[in-house]
């Protein structure tokens, strides 16, 4: 039996005294999709910052495929393999697509802080770069500088950088946030596309979204998780009715 | 009038070289412009009085003598390549004083140019850089001083210090530069030669220009208990020190190199120092020599500042005596000329251009700062006090060995 | 020994709250509006010489008034017209601006005042010891200093916690984004502060002006000292400038009343590293570097401690 | 290669583009060759050889601020320690004869540079923004005061001199003479200059440029945004000793100016002024302080006062530095339309021209009167004559100002109009950049 892509042991966060996260327990098993929902405030972000390395956890593991990871910083975290992608649009706003997709090829393709090779004659960068730009989307876009993208194509970039090093464990957060209808259907065809065979965990507000996409859902309320199962558990679940579904409901 | 050279400073930039002359350019570099440019103006107005005063009686062998001001921000490596500017631009004699640093710099400069540049050797005259050693180990041919350096300040002023027999303690204090270091140093010797009754109870070294407060110092000097304080300190570092001294309440009397320096007379005046601070110098206005005092009145008709470069008078007046005993504006024969010299200068007695190391040694001045009577007509930066003299300190008092093995020219 | 301890105790605190003074305005502009501004100290500068002027046509204690109000106008238009429009293009255009404009007032002082020192006197009604101890003087004018120090540190306290303005700023203090959002007329309030900071600075200068020496270098030659409190202090924390003023002040001074070197506890290094540079490393006094101190300060703060002294953000 | 990269990344660039490369580099190794033969003074000489260590100091600390995002107050500490070993090595290698001949000598002022910015960096790049600019300006005072201290390696205040005509000689060279030094500190800015060109087309300095833009998505790609840094601070420390190694061998003399704030202001300067957002710009503002600071001292007494609203001009109409604003013209003229706005330049350059003139004309004369009180009152500044006592002088002044303010606003505003039609017409023909 292989060891969960991401396992959350007993964890709490708290910042002075406000404890955002409590006795936090989480599994998500590799290859599968994973959505993380819950009310505003309940911390989804902020467990996503912990399993990043962004903050560090007062007490409690998180571990990536059995390795211990919490202490770590997030660079030393993504070189294990794990990726993600920001609330907030997260690029390099003065830099072209095609910069700042090639930027996240580099560490992968193992040119790390190599100062002694011309970055143009890469083939390899080269190529995955190419080969990422065509997935999502903005070949026509290619030189355009990140910040002058418009929303959408910035999202998409967003994703782009997050899942161009190779990581194949993927985390999105709130990817399809403020787009429209057929923005957010082209969005989620592009997260299966460039998924496909990785482990996802994905924390989203549109629920057409989270159960058309997930395998499997954990729900998070004041900082713990309340219940976990797939899409049909979860909406059968008493607790998550009551707690959150029941609130929208009402 | 700098505006001289507006467009001239653009034309070596076009290829010129030195045209033929019918003027004697001198090359004035030093600071016009930033924290050092109070100085350097009253030096550049002192030197345009004095060529005004050359030109009146017909310039130097027929020639009209032209100051050419060049702004080196008191910064040494502007300095060279305001030199190498003056040098295209025509001079061959080039004067500067302010600041050790800039000199040695200079120094050096001009040696190796008259090295790799035969036939087209410049002269440096150093009006008022002291550090002694410009005319020792740095020696140069082509360098002459004017001032005396500060060994052999300390030397005359330690002459008059051994007969007064009410210094018993002394405290130095001192910026921490090479300057400093040298006054601290020389202190220490000449009076443990001459005085070994007198006990030096501390000598400090602070960073230049860069204390606010002199407060702590003046604690240290007070619980030293020091009678007297040798200080080298200039501009800020020597008005600030006074100042706080007065704050404190300290009575004790000041030896200086520079209290007349810009702001000196002011800063004596505010912490109301009658006669307790004293200056060795080559000169000062109020000595009753008849020929000084009518130059001083001249020059403060024209100027708001009194003649703070004595020294600047002897180089002047020297330059074209030398001229005129070499029959030529060359530099190495007005070189050869001044060598070994002799010279009546400005405040009247003979000096020497010493052939050894090209150090100027003249009769010295010790003299304190407060109220006048009638004997002492001119007041100083419009305070109402002026300078007395204290003791007179003759050429041959006044003259150390040096260590210079001069290199001349073949 | 006592007298020693005392009176640099003293000396120390009263140069750190002269530093205070000088500090006070920067520690304001610096946290609210993140500008390193440079021209603190020309500002400084000014109001010492409007200070002079003003003080030779009616007195000194108009002068202690009219200057600052002059120099902070001169401040409040000079966000007004340069640093607001300069704003959207970054820090580090703000900060040459700032060098620019220090430049300028610099040549402007010479033009008008010259370059050599004026006569700025302290006012008559001052200048008297005001208590001895241990042989020393205290004149009332640096006492004047010490209270001049506390009162503007307790106003701009006061200001800062109980006025509607002063919450204002507070809160741009500590969350500079936040208040943007907010609403407020954000710029009048930057415009507001650029001016009271310049204003701070020339009551610094007026009261330092006749203690000092009033030239137009002395704002070069305060150098980036002020900057040294305010970030030893810690961005947006009045009472961080305050302790860091003092903490310098008294560090200084008590290095300065110090003798010691290597060569003194262990004794003179063996004649054949005469003349290395190791003789001068053994030789330096802890006097000596006494200046450089705060500098040291400032670069072990921001190592171990970024958010400063007092501070409640990382700068 | 793939396929899809052929068809999708940016193609390599055609034969002509190439040669239009290499043609500019070998057209400036020309220019270089022949500008000594143009203008052969002293000066002049002196002047090249300083824009070019300028270039290279420059270029140096915009790695720090235009790629990697790092504003440092003390870049003139790695310039210095490499100006004051460079000349230790020369009086060194003089004293024992090694055979080291001077045009290597740079090269352990790179190393020396280098070595300082290994030792210091570490700590100082920890953190970027505020805390890196006020820990630069802490390490540059500390390591410039204690150049005073140390006496015996710094030589005091007066520094240390050598002299560069006593190592062995390369292809006959003495290295006395100035046309030599212009030749070999040209060599060197070439080499830095391409070499700091190449270091920008590596990955490690694309991840520079994204330290700079984003350091908190850079730790999600995989690289620590503090090694880039540090590797950034020693880069820069290195062509920085260079650069003042190269200012060493020059002057024949390395003090404490070398190391202090005037210096690291400077190059703070020449670099913002030139245009922080292009390879080229350091290089520009270069050359252009460079002949500023030199030339601008000997045409007014108060030249600070033009540097310090010259700089405010500069920071406030162009923040993109010299080659900013140049740069903003590309479209234009890719897109044909600079044709259309040209005029509009012409007709705002008179007024403008004007104004300055006026606060020029002002300034002198108000100069005149307070610093030279009594003096002869037909003045001479830029070349030009006037008579500062005359009312008509001052009437002049005031004209030229106000008049020219009010028509050259005016002019100003037409001329932005005429701009942004010119901008969106070349846009529509698809040219952006």
């Amino acid at each position: 039996m292989t060891a969960p892509a991401i396992e959350i042991k007993d964890v709490q966060k708290s910042f002075g005294n406000i404890s955002i996260i409590r006795d936090l327990n989480l599994s998500v098993t590799q290859g599968e999709r994973h959505a993380l929902i819950g009310p505003n405030g309940a911390g989804k972000s902020t467990t996503f910052n912990l399993i990043t390395g962004y903050i560090a956890p007062t007490s409690g593991t998180v571990k990536l495929r059995g390795e211990v990871i919490s202490g770590l910083r997030p660079y030393q975290i993504n070189r294990r393999g794990l990726s993600r992608s920001f609330q907030v649009t997260n690029v390099f706003a003065n830099m072209s697509v095609w910069e700042n997709l090639r930027c996240a090829v580099l560490w992968t393709a193992g040119h790390r802080y190599s100062f002694w090779k011309n970055i143009d004659h890469l083939p390899e960068v080269r190529d995955r770069t190419a080969e990422i730009l065509a997935d999502i989307g903005l070949a026509t876009r290619r030189d355009v500088p990140a910040g002058l993208l418009t929303y959408a194509e910035q999202r998409a970039l967003e994703i782009g950088i997050t899942v161009a090093g190779g990581a194949d464990v993927i985390l999105l957060d709130e990817p399809t946030a403020g787009m429209s209808h057929a923005e957010t259907e082209r969005a989620v065809t592009l997260i299966r596309r460039l998924t496909e065979g990785r482990t996802l965990m994905i924390v989203e507000h549109d629920m057409s979204v989270v159960f058309g996409l997930a395998d499997r859902i954990s729900v998070l309320v004041y900082g713990h998780v309340i219940a976990t199962g797939t899409p049909d558990q979860i909406r059968s679940d008493p607790k998550v009715r009551e707690a959150y579904l029941g609130e929208e409901a009402a | 009038m700098r505006r001289w050279m507006m467009v001239a400073a653009l034309l070596p930039m076009l290829g010129g070289t030195a045209f033929a002359q019918d003027t004697v350019k001198i090359g004035y570099i030093d600071p016009l412009s930033g924290g050092g440019a109070s100085v350097g103006e009253v030096g550049l107005k002192t030197f345009q009085f004095l060529a005004e005063e050359l030109n009146a009686k017909g310039g130097i062998l027929g020639k009209k003598v032209e100051i050419v001001p060049f702004d080196n921000k008191t910064n040494p490596q502007e300095s060279l390549i305001q030199a190498q500017k003056a040098i295209d631009a025509g001079v061959r004699y080039i004067t500067q004083g302010n600041g050790s640093s800039v000199a040695g710099a200079l120094t050096d400069f001009i040696t190796k140019y008259n090295d790799r540049n035969p036939g087209k050797e410049v002269l440096y005259f150093n009006y008022a850089a002291v550090d002694p050693v410009l005319t020792n180990a740095k020696c140069s041919f082509w360098h002459f001083r004017w001032d005396a350096n500060s060994d052999i300040k300390m030397e005359a002023l330690t002459n008059y210090m051994k007969s007064v027999p009410s210094i018993k303690k002394i405290y130095l204090i001192n910026q921490d530069y090479s300057f400093g270091e040298s006054v601290r140093s020389a202190a220490k010797t000449m009076l443990k030669a001459k005085r070994p009754d007198i006990q030096v109870v501390g000598d400090e070294l602070h960073p230049l220009l860069k204390i606010t407060d002199f407060a702590p110092y003046i604690a240290k000097i007070k619980a030293s208990d020091a009678d007297t304080v040798i200080t080298g300190n200039w501009g800020q570092d020597f008005a600030l020190l006074l100042k706080a001294a007065a704050d404190a309440g300290l009575k004790v009397n000041w030896y200086t190199y520079y209290a007349g320096g810009t702001g000196g007379p002011t800063a004596i005046k505010q912490a109301n120092l009658n006669h307790q601070v004293f200056q060795i110098a080559e000169g000062i206005p109020n000595l009753g020599h008849p020929p000084a005092d009518a130059f001083e009145k001249a020059l403060r008709a024209k100027y708001d500042f009194s003649l703070f470069y004595p020294r600047a008078v002897n180089e002047m007046r020297m330059f074209a005596a030398a001229a005129d005993k070499a029959k030529s504006l060359d530099p190495v024969k007005v070189a050869a000329a001044l060598e070994g010299m002799e010279f009546e200068v400005y405040s009247g007695g003979k000096g020497m251009m010493r052939k050894d190391d090209h150090q100027f040694f003249q009769p010295m001045y010790i003299a304190s700062f407060g109220e006048r009577t009638e004997k002492e007509p001119f007041d100083e930066e419009k305070t109402g006090w002026g300078w007395r003299l204290a003791a007179k300190i003759d050429t041959d008092q006044t003259v150390l060995p040096t260590t210079c093995k001069m290199e001349r020219p073949n | 020994m006592l007298e020693l301890v005392v009176i640099s105790t003293l000396n120390g605190i009263l140069f750190g709250m002269l530093l205070f003074l000088m500090a006070s305005g920067l520690t304001v502009i610096f946290s609210m509006l993140g500008v390193l501004n440079f021209a603190h100290a020309s500002f400084y500068m000014l109001g010492a010489f409007f200070g002079f002027q003003i003080s030779r046509w009616v007195g000194f204690w108009p002068a202690l008034f009219i200057a600052p109000l002059l120099a902070g106008a001169l401040g409040a238009a000079v966000e007004r017209f340069g640093l607001r429009r300069v704003h959207r293009n970054g820090h580090v255009a703000e900060l040459l601006f700032t060098f620019g404009l220090a430049f300028a007032i610099e040549e402007v002082v010479q033009m008008i005042w010259g370059k050599s020192p004026v006569d700025f006197r302290i006012p008559p009604s001052l200048d008297f010891p005001a208590f001895r101890i241990f042989s020393t003087n205290y004149p009332a004018y640096k006492m004047f200093m010490l209270l001049v120090s506390i009162a503007i540190f307790v106003g701009l306290l006061i200001v800062l916690k109980k006025s509607r303005v002063g919450l204002i700023v507070q809160a741009a203090l500590t969350h500079p984004h936040m208040v943007a959002h907010l609403g407020h007329n954000v710029e009048r309030v930057f415009m507001l502060v650029f001016g009271v900071g310049t204003a701070l600075a020339a009551v610094a200068g007026v009261i330092a002006g006749p203690a000092l020496v009033t030239q137009s270098n002395m704002a070069a030659l305060l150098g980036p000292i002020l900057f040294v409190v305010v970030v030893v202090g810690g961005l947006g924390s009045l009472p961080g400038a305050f302790v860091a003023s003092l903490l310098i002040g008294l560090v200084q001074t008590f290095a300065v009343s110090m003798n010691g070197s290597l060569a003194g506890a262990f004794g003179p290094l063996s004649p054949d590293y005469a003349q290395s540079w190791l003789s001068d490393i053994w030789g330096v006094t802890v006097a000596q570097i006494a200046p450089i101190m705060p500098y040291v300060l400032l670069v072990l703060i921001l190592i171990f401690r970024p958010m400063g002294l007092l501070g409640t953000r990382e700068t | 290669m793939t396929e899809l990269a052929s068809r999708v990344a940016p193609p390599y660039p055609p034969l002509s583009e190439r040669i239009k490369f290499y043609g500019l580099w070998a057209g400036a190794v020309l220019l270089l060759l022949v500008l000594p033969r143009l203008f052969s003074s002293g000066s002049a000489l002196t002047t090249f050889s300083l824009i070019g260590i300028s270039i290279i100091f420059s270029l140096s600390y915009n790695i720090l601020l235009g790629q990697t995002g790092l504003l440092s107050f003390g870049h003139a500490v790695y310039y210095g320690l490499g100006g004051f070993l460079a000349i230790h090595a020369i009086n060194m290698i003089g004293a024992n004869k090694l055979p080291i001949p001077l045009p290597f000598v740079p090269l352990i002022g790179g190393m020396t540079g280098l070595f300082f910015a290994v030792l210091l960096g570490w700590v100082s790049t920890q953190r970027s923004g505020t805390a890196f600019a006020m820990i630069s300006l802490g390490v540059a005072e500390l390591i410039a005061s204690s150049a005073l201290i140390l006496r015996t390696f710094f030589g005091g205040e007066a520094g240390i001199s050598a002299n560069r005509t006593k190592l062995i000689r390369l292809f006959d060279w003495n290295f006395g003479p100035q046309i030599q030094i212009y030749y070999l500190v040209a060599a060197w800015t070439l080499i830095a200059i391409v070499a700091m060109y190449a270091l920008t087309r590596t990955p490690f300095g694309r991840m520079c440029n994204a330290v700079r833009d984003n350091p908190e998505r850079v730790q999600f790609v995989g690289y620590d945004p503090h090694v880039i840094r540090y590797l950034a601070f020693c880069f820069a420390g290195f062509f920085a000793g260079i650069a003042g190694a190269l200012a060493a061998i020059n002057f024949e003399i390395a003090n404490a100016a070398y190391l202090g704030a005037a210096q690291s202001g400077t190059v703070l300067f020449s670099t913002y002024i030139g245009g922080v957002g292009y390879f080229i710009g350091p290089i520009v503002g270069a050359i252009f302080v460079t002949v500023l600071s030199l030339s601008l001292s000997d045409l007014t007494s108060v030249w600070q006062l033009y540097f310090g609203l010259f700089f405010i001009a500069v920071v406030t109409f162009a923040p993109g530095g010299i080659t900013g604003l140049l740069m903003m013209h590309r479209p234009l003229i890719k897109g044909g339309a600079l044709g259309t706005v040209l005029p509009y330049y012409l007709i705002s350059l008179v007024p403008t021209l004007a104004m300055i003139a006026g606060l020029v004309l002002g300034i002198e004369t108000l100069v005149h009167h307070t610093v030279n009180p009594g003096e002869d009152p037909n003045i001479r500044a830029f070349g030009i004559n006037f008579n500062v006592s005359s009312p008509l002088t001052w009437l002049a002044a005031l004209v030229l100002i106000v008049g020219g303010f009010f028509v050259a606003r005016k002019t100003w505003i037409r001329l932005a109009q005429a701009w942004d039609e010119a901008l969106t017409a070349a846009r529509e023909k698809g040219h952006s950049t």
